[in-house]
């Protein structure tokens, strides 16, 4: 019988000791406050009619999201988001045409208007593209890490994904991450219990106190951390990256936190109970993440609002450049299903 | 007062469980929330603890369902999108399906299945899945094209003590309005005649048969061309023996569908039809499908991705030509 | 949040006090035996080529399935039995005949020929018919449970079913059981470590210290025992099934021994290590069971040996019956799939 | 020394994995055991860290092998039985096979699926899910019906740069056998003529070819007849071109399939014929297949479930006699 990793909890981090992640914090705030910036203009365009299908956003997810993602290397690590890591991706590195042109449909971004929000990605540059189905990036992950194993090029890689307290309750989560442990592979799974799958709270979700209380059934670390806020947040994905990458095997980080948008655009959010909106869990991690950076001298006001306005004058002409290229049109997309085309029927 | 496809749904499930005790729904979100389609809209707080939020689980949804049936209850799960049904593929087909005819017990559980492409929705939540659950045994799959369909078909569906597989479409939900739910009584096994014709039949079901109707109208206006169009309604079992007598009339089929191109409704029908009235046949039975491809996303990929009135009428006048 | 229900382990009880499971003994015993001395024909009769496509035994799991089903009532609780549950099966009141019958195929059999060996069921009489992929039956047993809330005809009922080691891992074992805790349905379920799936051990199964760890994570009670223990395993079960009786919730109990057979009657299982062969979980359950039985007073040696013999006596009469009987026809069975025939292709 | 159809398996993928360092193999007890069906035996000794036992998570394995794909690897899965398949659909269909249509990078995988009766198998163990692959868009279907078919496709599947999924027929496994490996070399996608006749085509594929050919035997013996049977080899890409080649000599179709007999191979055989070569057909073309029950344990039920040389033959003289 394997030794069973010890969980670990640490909801309380000593705030006078920056030290371990003050250098990062800026690369990290950078990606929350792009990500920010650029999804409420995801939102705007939405509202306006430009983007069809949906939008699906991560505010209040971006401390989580960005951290995990800072903590990793593009071109050595996996990075597998899901539906609420802009943050995250644009941590890792994605760029930010890639994300107007599949809102949009531009023909020009990596999905080609074939498909669209946030089911994109950069599989070869280590960032699989989603599929809708709840936890399916787990397995994937896991096959990824296992290939890079047989080829011997594991070493010092770390494989990342994400996902909700909604998509715990999957056969996939289960199955992917009892297979990532038996295998012991350098894994960082997140779940961001923030409080509601769609409208459903966790009381018909799960019945256990608390989902990082599945670490030790998996054999796997445990990590607890309250999601919105950054100090804590980016120290425990260090942690759990580092520990993944120095051979702990598989991490799961469990952050709290509350969605602070509806589950897409088209949803008001009306059934969050007040008091839950009263509540820490509610704080928003972009202003807990200000405060905690001015607190401790890592930037100014000023800075912030400097930081802020490039941001957005990157959005609105990323916004602006998309705008004018080209959708899709089916006689010029060559409907190519399989790499083998005289394959197809 | 107009019905939507949508309230009507909404109308089933209402006076389903108003009507039966022995009726529950389970699916996400559709408690307080009324579902992803508002659905169940209201039903929780009419029918406290027979409408149950489910856990994303959708292997248990169904294993829950099937436990229930076989307890006596009526459940009626909700898949939130027809896609999502792949994962309890096993136990609808393994284990509900094949429950009577392993043990003579019946398995009354109704899965719905919101169904079809809407633009902008992609290849994960626009499937038509009626063909997958159509080639196991054991299961009744029912595709109401209709505001009337989709009430009636419903409440016969739940009342049906074999497992059946509700495949609503999700374009119709909102946009197809009727001023009545109530339809001409056709039960479930039974294809309509929506459109009588003379010059060829189209066989369709559930939101193509709006599409045919259209291509057939398009042909009208343009040579006076009559198209029959049958409404296939349930797709397992399918009403051979109208859509044989369409063909008579006709001597032209053309069968229509939304799903995937290989295999599926079409194949079923074409083959039918070419092995049982071969020599009713002036001209070679045809097919329409959407691509072979996932579902694009973009709608302008998407509306070149499944039949049209066009790409429909355009195949009934080479049909015609012949 | 719901209070975490707490996680119980009791490999070790107190011997001298048999006072809570005493008069349930017998009960139990007799179930076993009769499992064991009828699988041990099912073999026979297997190895003469009488029985088609397999025959899967529950040699060793005799005192855990017998245990757990003894303590349920038959008309009232639910059993959903797997694959080595013979002991069980007979403790809820299966009869012989319906054994015989399904493996010989004799069309007067519960299943008529139509389904084989281990999957056959009453599920009218609160025995589901399970079928092949594992872990379905748990999501199946918490629907029933559920439709019994619904109707009010919950009060004092249980329901139970089983599963290996290496069904722990399908997603539907996850579903189930998280879908239960989350219903707080009266639930038990029994996971036998019987050491190997097939031949998969538990090293490229799970990295879990135990098993019974999980309970945690799905906020349900967990029990611990070893399974080859007849006092031990009956007390357990007897606690487990009360504390669901009387509305604790869901009960994980995880009980380990090792599989005394091969995985199928084809299966030498030459792949168990001969440590493990030589180790306390080798122990047969009859013979552990025997000894307490006789040092406890509660039967002779010649009492056991006479059960055995009227035991032997009875498996051979309904083997003698069964294979008197007819197999089914194909032009006398109507091939029904569905109750309403009529909507048959 | 004879080859089994086993044994070729077992060559393709020995041979494999000596020659391309990217293929490895995952599925349940295929390590030290060598699996259910011993095709692995002994090639975790001689492949050390590239044959893996896998937990019992269907799911998750096709999720690994997808990744390990992605990648860079050439993963070939077994699953214990194409019936449990099921439970992997989801990887398969919505991850797997809309990956290189979505995203333009290929997925290398290779799923076994141990298909197809046996006598006393039962309903879960005795599946046919070729149809279900087929029909979703981006999957290569595959099914062998000879020795060295086995070997070469199988060999040739794991080098495709699409996912493609191995039927291979149990039925056939140790019943089969052949003095070498070496086919004719017909690529993935070509169908053979496995006997050549005039009076009528039958089209099938996997262990029905065998009972194909024993009832085109058995009526040469009764009557002269020449039945020309055609082995698809693979139903998806389907070889329509051949199909017809050899209708236009025969006029005479009959489709024969051991799968449930809703929509699948032999629909899609029939409807593209029909639609096709409507004028090359002198009778209605026919379809034989299972019943459409789960499939019986009992042999003699299942002896009468699926298609037997004596039910193709008089399928056959119907068809001869129009
Ligand atoms: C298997 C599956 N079932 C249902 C859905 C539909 N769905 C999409 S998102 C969602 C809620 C997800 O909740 P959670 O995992 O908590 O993530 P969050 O949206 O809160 O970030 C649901 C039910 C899905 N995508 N996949
Ligand atoms: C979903 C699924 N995958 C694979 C199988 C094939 N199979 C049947 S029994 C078995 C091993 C089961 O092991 P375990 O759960 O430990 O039970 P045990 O046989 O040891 O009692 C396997 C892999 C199956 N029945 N279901
Ligand atoms: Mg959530
Ligand atoms: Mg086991």
């Amino acid at each position: 019988m394997i030794p069973l990793v010890p969980v670990t909890r640490e909801d309380r981090i000593d705030r006078n000791d920056l030290s371990g992640v003050r250098e990062d914090l800026p690369r990290i705030y950078l990606a929350m406050l792009r990500a920010r910036v650029l999804e409420d203009k995801l939102s705007s365009l939405y509202k306006a009619g430009k983007i069809v299908g949906g939008v699906y956003l991560g505010r209040g997810h971006e401390a989580v999201s960005g951290s995990l993602a800072s903590y990793l290397h593009r071109g050595i690590d996996i990075f597998a988001p899901l539906i609420r890591d802009q943050a995250g991706r644009t941590a890792f590195g994605e760029s930010l045409m890639d994300v107007t042109r599949t809102y949009l449909g531009s023909v020009e971004g990596p999905m080609k208007g074939r498909d669209g929000n946030i089911h994109r990605g950069r599989p070869q540059e280590g960032m699989p593209a989603m599929i809708s189905h709840l936890g399916s990036s787990v397995a994937l992950v896991a096959g990824m890490l296992m290939a890079r194993r047989m080829q011997g090029r594991l070493e010092g890689v770390v494989g990342a994904t994400s996902l909700g307290d909604g998509a715990t309750s999957t056969g996939a989560f289960h199955e992917g991450l009892n297979t990532a442990a038996v295998e012991k592979l350098p894994m960082v799974v997140l779940v961001v219990n923030n409080q509601f799958a769609y409208s459903t709270g966790n009381d018909r979700q799960f019945a256990c106190a608390d989902l990082v209380d599945r670490a030790r059934g998996y054999g796997v670390a445990g990590h607890k951390v309250q999601g919105n806020d950054l100090i804590a947040v980016a120290e425990t994905m260090k942690k759990a990256v580092s520990a993944a990458r120095d051979g702990g095997g598989p991490q799961l980080v469990v952050a709290d936190l509350l969605r602070l948008c509806g589950h897409g655009e088209h949803d008001d959010a009306s059934y969050v109970p007040a008091e839950m909106r009263a509540s820490g869990l509610a704080r928003d991690c972009m202003q807990v993440a200000e405060g905690q950076l001015i607190d401790a001298g890592v930037f100014s006001r000023s800075q912030l609002d400097e930081m802020r306005a490039q941001a957005v004058a990157e959005v609105q002409s990323a916004v602006a450049q998309t705008q004018q290229e080209s959708a899709p049109h089916p006689h010029h997309d060559d409907w190519r299903t399989m790499y083998h085309g005289e394959l197809e029927e | 007062m107009d019905f939507s496809y949508i309230d009507a749904i909404h109308a089933a499930l209402n006076d389903s469980l108003r009507d039966d005790d022995r009726v529950f729904l389970y699916g996400q979100d559709i408690g307080k929330f009324g579902g992803a389609f508002k659905a169940t809209k209201g039903l929780q707080d009419l029918y406290p603890g027979r409408v149950l939020d489910a856990p994303i689980s959708e292997d248990a949804m169904a294993g829950v369902a099937m436990g229930a049936a076989l307890e006596g209850m009526r459940p009626v799960l909700e898949m939130q999108f027809a896609d999502f049904s792949t994962i309890a593929l096993n136990q609808i087909v393994n284990h509900a399906a094949t429950h009577f005819y392993r043990t003579g017990v019946p398995v009354p559980m109704t899965v719905r299945l919101p169904s079809g492409g809407t633009p902008g929705s992609g290849p994960f939540h626009s499937q038509s899945l009626e063909a997958i659950y159509a080639s196991f045994p054991g299961l009744v799959v029912v595709t109401p094209a209709t505001v009337a369909d989709a009430y009636q078909m419903l409440v016969e569906s739940i009342q049906l003590e074999d497992p059946v597989i509700f495949c609503e479409h999700k374009f119709l939900y909102r946009w197809l309005k009727s001023s009545t739910l109530q339809g001409d009584g056709l039960p479930i096994g039974k294809a309509r005649i929506t459109r009588a014709g003379k010059h060829a039949t189209v066989v369709t079901y559930s939101a193509m048969v709006h599409e045919a109707v259209r291509a057939a109208e398009m042909l009208y206006d343009e040579g006076g061309w009559e198209i029959e169009v049958v409404d296939l309604r349930s797709i397992k079992p399918i009403d051979t023996d109208t859509v044989i007598a369409s063909v008579a009339r006709t001597g032209r089929l053309l069968a229509v569908g939304e799903a995937f191109p290989w295999g599926g409704v079409t194949a079923e029908i074409v083959s039918r039809v070419a092995a049982d009235a071969f020599h009713l046949l002036d001209a070679p039975p045809a097919r329409l499908n959407a691509r072979d491809t996932p579902i694009p996303y973009h709608p302008k990929l998407w509306a070149d991705h499944r039949p049209t009135p066009q790409t429909i009428a355009a195949s009934l006048r080479n049909l015609l030509k012949y």
